[in-house]
């Protein structure tokens, strides 16, 4: 099905930036005496030549990982290398520069980049950083067919209701992030770039805007606490509708958009007061158990009978319960977010400490299914803190069907992980932004363009695995804890 | 001190019980999702044939994996034991899971001990798949009425140190012991679970299966089984297969059956304080351990029920500082010795206690003091008085009806209901409905309905009910006397018709007014243009408040009610029959749904046998209706049927809906431009999200009413219940007549009400029982008011200053100036105009005196600064 | 130095320049006392005229800097850079007549790398001739 | 929701200008003089007033700057870098890390509490408080919505031993004797910490503090003096060990502490008794066998037991062993034996974030007991060298009392916050529900293992990726 699906076209999409950052700085001399041999030697066009011979692409070094090294090559030993120093001021255990650094390669050139960066983990010390896949050997996998025989996309709704079937293309979409805590350009990009892909987009909890009426079909809207911009006429306009119970960054906690954020577009989006912070309640002050929650999803049914539902959740010691009363409400989708994901602001208390990762709901949740003997009637999907297409693949292998990218969406845009969304104007790369200075600095196609190659370099690093995993298709991974191994106790 | 010492004896005795025993990390093992509850007590005993209805409408809150019933006050005749054995015995019921066991269990704890009077297993059906939908055979029950051997007993008391008890607190105590000791040889909740004692007190039994609640009914035979107080549960567990009942309620105390509706959120160290006092639960749900505590509170620590009940939901903050300082040293003293014992997070109970040493029955329904669960009560007087208690009304409107056609004394309107106001210093989040012993008859008990302090619930005096039979054989009697009414009907003049009818009230018997009813009919059939008048008078009769003098007003309702069902059920169906406005369409003829044709206007829906929700209901029935063309709508026989006016989408202007019965929750929730009537009280979570439009309800109001709207006006005759317009934003526009409970606008970001904004106007008043407009005693009784709003207002009926600043956050009182009263005036006009709440005569009249508005009501808007933004 | 008023040295060092931990740091406080106030700086390159220029304004007598050796920085010409600094501000608090060796700068060698501490004492050596300054703030 | 649940904040500046992680190097040379020169197009307009802090060296640009590297990314002869700063590395050491220190630092400022965007950012998990995470409602459970004072939430502990039961007459009024009990608004008290450059003028800025928040300061009964005599109500006087305490000079006091040694049995019954309105906690430090010392403390009739851990939140004697577990231990062992409401638990030592106060009682600790924290609202770089004789850095013991009693204050105003946070998000309205509710933790060492200890087999040949 889909399988010979048009696939968008990735076009090299280079940072917006002057000066890309990259691991690696290399420095030339006054002794250069523009022989041009670096430029002959390097693999990966850092140098270039218009009338001198110059040094631009720096972030496009590998360092020492490099094959043919051009300070070794060069006559008159006029290049050094260095590790940049910026590099390491960047990024934090999660998403190390390295991590930083690899998602803007394949934003630009949708493909993991070759040499030098961990593209796959980050240095978190547990969870993802310490699981492993275990691939066997090459010659044993047999499975020699071509990418595109290799099955990566996803039906959602799986019971056998009256509600729609619906397939996405890659076997993940967009989290929710919602208009005044990311800007309307960023919204755009995402859900242009969800549709170009066969998937979706999320609206997060901030209203719909009428920008994305285009794409109606690649949007899920969120119905969120705060049932900001939540109107009968939002929910009929999507096939998928979303609600967020809790989120993993503030699991138990409201939202808050503080007041500096809420100008007037924002205010007009929200139907609120211009200037002053918007707080969403939490929990759902119309849910306070199971059965007031299967009420809920009766009530959008009533709205929209087509729409599937997807039930947002993070990730509290009761998640299996959680999930399986999601099930028995008439979810078709329930959405785990583990706690150390997250876009928005949030208390660095929540952050760190609610709820546990995703890497342990997700077992605890595919396994209760199953017990359950509903877990082929439900698509589940994991989020918080999937950076990498390892990521996803481990998270699919430890029960998953798919997964919400969130952060890597930003990052791909060039979001640099300074965590003040929150602060003043909010972001001042232009991304989580509402002021309309700093959002005109993201042109559409270009942040279109660069979600696509991101998500491309996701798609073909997970047929990769797939095929090393000797797997056709996505769904054989679903479950498959035998292909992981975690350091800490592969010894034991 | 003895009573101290006493309680330590008892206590320590029980140190023995736990040797050995394998201490748990205690995890709940049940997971509990939600459940629905119900429970009433009625002064004479009636068939379980009446708990099977209201369990049947609370399907929704449960999921069919546990249901469970408990009964109290029975005819020994049906239990083939005496009155005495009856009273004086232990009703000791096992339920056996595997049949072997019971050799074992009878020659180790049960013929050693007791002296047994009558024993049996009792009846049941035979073959459980006849029952459909019953997939897993419920438990056989052994029960035994016994009491425990003299010998044995004074072995007991002495061993155990409890000489200084009396026999029968000793004997109570055995009984308790004992039964733990079985259940902890033949029940593991981690291993085999051959066999649980499921209740053992005196003169009421518990029954439970894997299965709904009315199941029990059926599969034990009880429909013709007749008890004083009968209370169900539904249970929503949301873990694992579930193939054993022990896990669902009620649960056992020793004279006390509990079914709770909630969720601990400290169950972990509940059972530590109770452990800590030797009491080790065995089926680790927040069920069992509720009724742990209670009978910890109540039968060893001896507390009053009032106190019981405070060491359960304790009374904070605002309600706190409102009690008397004498109160509030004793209540300090309770929170502090027993708050690590106090369950957090949402729970109701609903208790059916044998308060033996008072020779009482009693029904009890108590709310966490944050008040997270749905609960209603309801009182019936008459001849035969009914207390009742339930997750939602119509629970308790289906108890009625089932009653009413059994006996004709019953009523299928109750004269009061309420919902309780947790760990308040009103009513204490509690009730009571007590069942004392008359010295009339050895069947009948009285009645009598208390709050937590003992504050009694009445009723109007000296009004009679309408009973069928009589009232008909006074209508005969009257031969036929005509009534003048056609000049009604001739000059359109329904209010005329009202106001005639009203009058008749005064001066007719129910004979008289059965008769002018039945003449309203059929003048209503004659044409359309009739009915519309008939509808329009009997609508009013229903919605407003008038004097009801010597006739009891639950009277009217229901007779009316009678009235109107009929009239509706007398029109056409889409098929065939004879041109007309109206239609009818109900369960039967629904495939036949069209769209309207030649003159046809307006949709009648008889919803009685449409399920509450999901693509058959009748609200989705309607969408599609509207979708076909159809713009008026009459709903009629709701029994809790949810989501009317959902999903009709924008472009609904001029599409109105009349709703008859008991309405469900999320009533008119995203109408974006039609009208809703509400004949009667709405539920939860009406108008949510809504976007303009009219919702009009002549009658209260449930939880989180227009939550997150936007738009819209919207008239509450009566209360809203808590949370009402949370995060509501743009331009909603509300009466709310009554008050509310709590958290009124919070987060209200409705921008400025003098500039298109949306506000609240709260006048704070209530009907008394001669139907007059009496202020309520404070017009907002909640803690929280208009919390972080930014935007919007409300407008607070408040001559006497009751709202004060501590009430507030982020907000503040200013006085009312003439461009606010110019911006409500209308709203109020309209709010006369629906509700007959003159602005004049009612709201601007303080004592007799008439008072400036800017005087009366008072504003409360956002604090210019905005809220801290901490964070 | 005098006895009641010591010469004071504002020293700004390299962060990598070998054992000059928070610990090491400690103990020349130790040793010196108030006669010397010590910086770590990312890098030498960091520092500009305004610093030596606000040191001996209202810090110290003296003001030096340690740079990590050449062709180490990491960022490849930030001790180069500093070396011209110095050597700018020299000439600007020659002009207002205040000696030039109030600042200096001292790079580590790359063959034969020394500690801190070495360094410290070797530039407390170097200074100990000269004056307190007249220009230093008095009412510090 | 009335004024009296909430502590009012009010910005504390500071007084020295806080190290941040990194720093702007930004060359001059070779500037081209770009007309829109990326220095004039930051958000943060950070090099427009830039300055230099010549007490410390500090470049304001270093304190502004917010990380978004756009002027790095935009100058054109690439001449603006970042870098570690070493000072900030240098903070403290690794259990009082630099990030927590300039937390607390921002915390004692502002009174808020600490918000960032996108995502944790720390380490998957860590040893003592980081290997345990707190649960959350949802769905099946409402939490409570405690944030900005919306829900009540009841942060208020009591101090002091509870009945099991109480007795009634029969007209309902109490017949048992009042328990001794001393009510305190938030489960933090706060403590002298054992080094520091505190003067006078600093205790008695805490004195304030504590009785701003209606709690305790604890310090030696030989400090308490002059001007401080005024706060005894709020201040817990130290008995030194080995000293003989007749009781005198402890009128007026609520709340005395005795440490744990052979004769404090003595101690406190002397004090008892010349006092029986004042409540004794016996301080004892973590060491191996503490349960059973602590049960005999209990039994010996001692209200009030204070466990003192190391200040890295260890044992004194093991520093395998942390807080939380031994905390759990005590807990379980009171349990066991029927005694825990007798006694108030406190926990100490290296407590150093509003979590922290959280899971303590989580384990079963009744409260906690603070003491470096209310020195690092005051700047303290936790640089030690105060212990060497050396000057403190931030001259602490210049500071004003209001200041440090505001700062102080911010502090726990903040804390408080966080707490409401965690326990609305567990649902739980009243901390003292939260004592060793254990049921509301999840903990790393079980879960993990659970989760990860029985995956794939490595056969032969086969690869990691």
């Amino acid at each position: 099905m889909n399988l010979n699906k048009e696939l968008p076209e990735v076009v090299i999409t280079p940072s917006r930036f002057k000066n890309p950052i990259g691991k690696y700085r290399l420095h030339r001399t006054n002794e250069c005496i523009e022989c041009g041999k670096c430029l002959e030697v390097c693999p990966y066009d850092v140098h270039f030549k218009i009338g001198r011979v110059r040094t631009k692409n720096h972030y496009r070094c590998v360092g020492p990982e490099c094959p043919n090294p051009c300070y070794e090559a060069c006559p008159v030993e006029a290049l050094s290398l260095k590790r940049n120093p910026t590099f390491d001021t960047m990024g934090d255990f999660r998403w190390t520069p390295d991590l930083l650094v690899s998602t803007w390669y394949m934003a630009e050139t949708g493909a993991v980049p070759p040499k030098g960066l961990e593209y796959r983990i980050g240095d978190s010390g547990g969870g993802f950083d310490r699981l492993r896949l275990i691939l066997p050997p090459p010659h044993r996998t047999k499975l020699a067919m071509p990418d595109e025989e290799v099955h990566v996309g996803l039906e959602l709704n799986r019971r056998n209701d009256s509600f729609p079937k619906i397939m996405i293309d890659v076997p993940f979409y967009g989290a929710g992030m919602s208009y005044g805590s990311v800007s309307i350009i960023t919204m755009l990009s995402r859900v242009r770039a969800a549709a170009a892909l066969g998937t979706f987009s999320c609206t997060g909890e901030g209203g719909y805007p009428d920008e994305l009426k285009p794409y109606d079909d690649h949007v899920i809207t969120q119905v969120a606490t705060g049932l900001f911009g939540v109107s009968e006429e939002t929910i009929q306009r999507v096939r998928i509708v979303e609600f967020k119970y809790a989120q993993g960054a503030k699991p138990g906690l409201g939202g808050h958009l503080l007041g500096d954020k809420v100008t007037p577009a924002v205010a007009r989006m929200r139907e609120a007061v211009v200037g002053y912070p918007l707080f969403s309640p939490f929990p759902f002050h119309s849910v306070y158990s199971v059965e007031d929650h299967k009420k809920h999803v009766d009530w959008i049914k009533a709205i929209n009978p087509n729409a599937l539902i997807s039930v947002k959740v993070s990730t509290p010691t009761d998640v299996d319960m959680v999930a399986i009363g999601s099930y028995y409400a008439g979810a078709h989708i329930i959405h785990l977010d583990g706690s150390y994901g997250g876009t928005g602001a949030a208390p660095d208390i929540a952050k760190k400490n609610i709820a546990m990762p995703i890497e342990y709901a997700v077992p605890i949740v595919h396994k209760s299914l199953q017990k359950e003997g509903v877990r082929d009637k439900i698509t589940l999907i994991a989020s918080g803190g999937i950076r990498t297409p390892h990521d996803a693949a481990k998270i699919i292998a430890l029960g998953a069907d798919g997964v919400c990218t969130g952060t890597a969406e930003l990052v791909a845009l060039e979001c640099i992980r300074c965590h003040n969304c929150e602060s003043g104007r909010g972001c001042a790369r232009g991304i989580a932004t509402t002021d309309p200075a700093l959002m005109r600095l993201i042109d559409l196609n270009w942040g279109t363009q660069r979600i696509i190659n991101l998500f491309m370099a996701w798609r073909k690093e997970l047929i990769r695995i797939l095929k090393r995993l000797g797997m056709k298709s996505i769904g054989e991974l679903v479950g498959r804890t035998d292909c992981l191994v975690h350091l800490d106790y592969m010894n034991k | 001190m003895k009573k101290h010492q006493i309680i330590q004896n008892i206590i320590g005795s029980r140190k023995l019980l736990s040797n050995n025993f394998p201490l748990r990390n205690y995890y709940k093992k049940e997971g509990e999702g939600g459940c629905g509850v119900t429970g009433f007590a009625s002064s004479i005993p009636v068939r379980g044939k009446h708990i099977f209805e209201p369990s049947r409408q609370m399907h929704n809150r449960g999921n069919g994996l546990g249901g469970g019933i408990a009964s109290m006050g029975f005819d020994p005749g049906m239990l083939g034991v005496s009155k005495d054995t009856l009273e004086d015995d232990y009703m000791l019921q096992i339920a056996v899971r595997e049949q072997g066991v019971m050799e074992d269990l009878e020659k180790r704890f049960i013929r050693p001990c007791f002296k047994i009077d009558f024993s049996e297993i009792i009846p049941h059906v035979e073959d459980f798949r006849d029952i459909p939908g019953l997939t897993i055979r419920p438990p056989d029950i052994w029960r035994y009425f016994v009491r425990v051997k003299p010998q044995v007993l004074k072995e007991f008391m002495e061993k155990s140190n409890l000489l200084q008890l009396t026999k029968r607190q000793a004997e109570d105590e055995f009984v308790f012991q004992n039964s733990f000791r079985i259940n902890k040889t033949y029940y593991d909740a981690y291993g085999s679970q051959s066999a649980f004692v499921i209740s053992h007190g005196r003169n009421f039994f518990i029954l439970k299966i894997v299965g709904y609640a009315e199941q029990v009914v059926q599969y034990y035979k009880l429909e013709n089984f007749k008890a004083h107080i009968w209370i169900a549960h539904q249970r929503y567990p949301t873990k694992g297969r579930v193939w054993h009942p022990a896990g669902a309620h009620p649960f056992i105390g020793l004279n006390e059956a509990l079914v709770h509706n909630g969720d601990f959120a400290n169950y972990h160290s509940v059972v530590e304080y109770l452990g800590q006092r030797n009491i080790y639960p065995l089926f680790l749900t927040d069920t069992e351990v509720s009724v742990l505590l209670f009978d910890l509170y109540s039968r060893t620590y001896g507390y009053p029920l009032e106190y019981v009940i405070e060491a359960l939901a304790p009374t904070m903050e605002r309600d706190f500082d409102q009690l008397s300082p004498e109160k509030q040293q004793i209540y300090r003293a309770i929170q502090t010795t027993h708050i690590h014992g106090s369950p957090d997070g949402p729970w109701f109970f609903i208790i059916a206690r044998n308060d033996t040493e008072n020779r009482r029955f009693q029904l009890i329904g108590i709310t966490d003091t944050s008040m997270l669960r749905p609960q209603v009560f309801a009182l019936h007087d008459g001849e035969v008085q009914v207390g009742l208690i339930c997750s939602e009304k119509q629970a308790i409107d289906a108890t009625l009806k089932s009653l009413a056609d059994e006996d004709s004394r019953i009523g299928t309107v109750a004269d009061r209901y309420w919902n309780a106001r947790g760990g308040s210093h009103t009513d204490g989040g509690a009730f009571i409905f007590n069942l004392d012993e008359t010295p009339s008859s050895p069947f009948e008990r009285k009645l009598t309905c208390v709050d937590k302090f003992g504050k009694p619930i009445t009723v109007p005096q000296g009004q009679a009910p309408y009973i069928p039979d009589s009232a008909q054989s006074m209508a005969e009697d009257r031969n036929g006397k005509r009534f003048d009414i056609s000049r009604f009907f001739n000059n359109q003049q329904s209010g005329l018709l009202y106001e005639y009818v009203k009058k008749g009230i005064k001066d007719w018997d129910y004979g008289a007014l059965l008769e002018c009813l039945g003449q309203i009919k059929s003048c209503a059939l004659k044409n359309n243009a009739n009915f519309e008048v008939s509808l329009t008078a009997l609508t009013k009769l229903l919605d407003l408040s008038y004097p009801t003098h010597d006739k009891k007003r639950r009277s009217i309702l229901q007779m009316t009610n009678e009235t109107l069902t009929s009239m509706f059920r007398h029109f056409p169906y889409l098929e065939g029959g004879k041109n007309g406005i109206y239609r009818l369409i109900d369960w039967e003829t629904r495939q036949l749904l069209r769209e309207p044709i030649k003159n046809e206007k307006v949709m009648i829906i008889d919803a009685s046998l449409f399920p509450p929700e999901g693509d058959n209901s009748d609200s989705r029935l309607m969408t599609e209706a509207f979708h076909r063309g159809w713009k008026r709508f009459i709903v009629f026989g709701l029994k809790g049927q949810r989501f009317h006016g959902c999903g009709l989408g924008p472009g609904s202007v001029g599409v109105r809906i009349d709703i008859y019965g008991s309405s469900g929750d999320y009533l008119g929730s995203g109408i974006d431009g039609l009208s809703i009537y509400v004949h009667g009280n709405t539920q939860d979570q009406v108008g949510q999200i809504m976007k303009s439009g009219k919702i009009i309800i002549y009658g209260d109001t449930g939880q989180t009413f227009l939550y997150g709207a936007k738009g819209g006006e919207v008239y509450v005759m009566g209360n809203a219940a808590g949370r009402p317009l949370i995060n509501a934003v743009g331009k909603p526009r509300v009466v709310i007549n009554g008050t509310c409970l709590d958290y009124l606008a919070e987060s209200f970001m409705a921008g400025d009400p003098l500039d298109g904004g949306g506000f609240v106007i709260l006048n704070g008043i209530e009907f008394d029982d001669y139907g007059q407009v009496q202020p309520q005693p404070v017009p907002y009784p909640g803690s929280n008011l208009f919390s972080l709003a930014s935007g919007g207002a409300i407008y607070i009926r408040d001559p006497f200053l009751h709202v004060d600043e501590e009430q507030l956050n982020g907000g503040e009182i200013v006085n009312l100036e003439d461009k606010d009263w110019k911006l409500i005036l209308p709203i109020l006009k309209e709010n006369e105009r629906l509700f007959g709440i003159s602005v004049e005569k009612d709201l601007l009249t303080v004592n007799g005196k008439r008072m400036s508005p800017l005087k009366t009501y008072r504003k409360v808007r956002p604090k210019q600064m905005g809220i801290d933004q901490s964070d | 130095m005098s006895e009641e008023k010591k010469l004071t040295l504002g020293l700004f060092y390299c962060q990598h320049t070998p054992e000059s931990s928070e610990l090491d740091r400690q103990s020349l406080e130790e040793k010196y006392g108030k006669s010397i106030r010590l910086f770590p700086v990312p890098c030498s390159g960091r520092i500009e005229p305004i610093h030596f220029l606000r040191a001996l304004e209202e810090l110290t007598d003296v003001a030096y800097v340690i740079t990590c050796p050449e062709g180490e920085c990491q960022y490849f010409e930030g001790n180069l850079w500093a070396k011209k600094r110095v050597q700018r501000t020299k000439e600007i608090i020659e002009s207002i007549g205040l000696g030039g060796d109030r600042i200096g700068i001292v790079m580590n060698s790359k063959e034969n790398p020394r500690s801190l501490a070495v360094l410290a004492d070797e530039i407390m050596e170097n200074i100990i001739h000269l004056k307190p300054s007249p220009v230093l703030n008095p009412y510090r | 929701m009335p004024a009296k649940y909430m502590i009012h904040t009010q910005t504390a500046p500071n007084r020295f200008k806080p190290f941040t992680k990194s720093g702007i190097i930004a060359w001059t040379e070779g500037c081209l003089g770009c007309r829109a020169c990326v220095k004039k197009q930051c958000v943060y307009r950070v090099y427009i007033n830039r300055g230099l802090d010549t007490k410390q060296m500090i470049d304001s640009i270093d304190n502004q700057c917010m990380n978004c590297l756009r002027c790095v990314q935009g100058c054109p002869m690439e001449l603006i870098h970042k870098s570690i700063n070493p000072e900030y590395a240098a903070l403290g050491d690794s259990h009082w890390t630099p990030d927590i220190i300039a937390q607390l630092w921002d915390q004692a400022e502002t009174g808020k509490i600490p918000v960032s965007g996108s995502g944790y950012s720390g380490p998957f998990s860590g040893p003592g408080f980081d290997s345990m995470w707190t649960d959350m409602s949802e769905i099946v459970r409402p939490t409570r919505d405690g944030i900005h004072g919306r829900e009540y939430i009841s942060t208020g502990i009591d101090l002091g031993g509870t009945p099991r039961h109480l007795t009634f007459t029969d007209s309902g009024d109490l017949e048992s004797d009042q328990a001794l009990l001393v009510n305190i608004p938030l489960p933090i008290i706060l403590r002298i910490p054992f080094f520091g450059s505190c003067g006078k003028d600093i205790i008695k800025g805490w004195a304030m503090a504590a009785r701003g928040l209606g709690t305790f300061l604890a310090l030696p009964n030989e400090m308490i003096k002059g001007e401080l005599v005024d706060f005894k109500e709020n201040l817990i006087p130290i008995i030194s060990p080995g000293q003989h305490c007749s009781g005198d000079g402890l009128e007026g006091v609520r709340l005395v502490e005795v440490p744990w040694e052979k004769n404090c049995k003595d101690i406190s019954q002397k004090i008892k008794q010349a006092h029986p309105s004042v409540l004794i906690s016996c301080r004892t430090p973590l060491v191996r066998g503490v349960e059973e010392r602590v049960l005999s403390i209990v039994d010996s009739g001692v209200s009030i037991v204070c466990l003192e851990g190391s200040s890295w939140g260890q044992s004194m004697d093991d520093n395998s062993i942390f807080l939380k577990d031994i905390i759990r231990s005590i807990h379980l062992a009171l349990v066991e034996n029927g005694m825990r409401d007798e006694v108030t638990i406190l926990a100490s030592g290296g407590l150093a974030m509003a979590e922290h106060v959280a899971k303590s009682i989580i384990c079963g600790a009744d409260g906690v007991v603070i003491d470096f924290p209310i020195l690092i609202a005051l700047e303290c770089r936790m640089c030690g060298r105060c212990t060497k004789g050396l000057p403190c850095p931030v001259e602490i013991d210049q500071a004003e009392p209001s200041w440090v009693a505001s700062r102080v204050i911010n502090l726990l105003g903040a804390w408080h916050n966080q707490l409401l946070e965690v326990m609305g998000a567990m649902g739980i309205r009243d901390v003292r529900r939260l004592r060793g509710e254990a049921g509301r933790a999840i903990f790393f060492e079980d879960l993990d293992r659970n989760t990860f200890g029985s995956l794939g087999k490595i056969g032969e040949g086969y690869e990691l990726e």
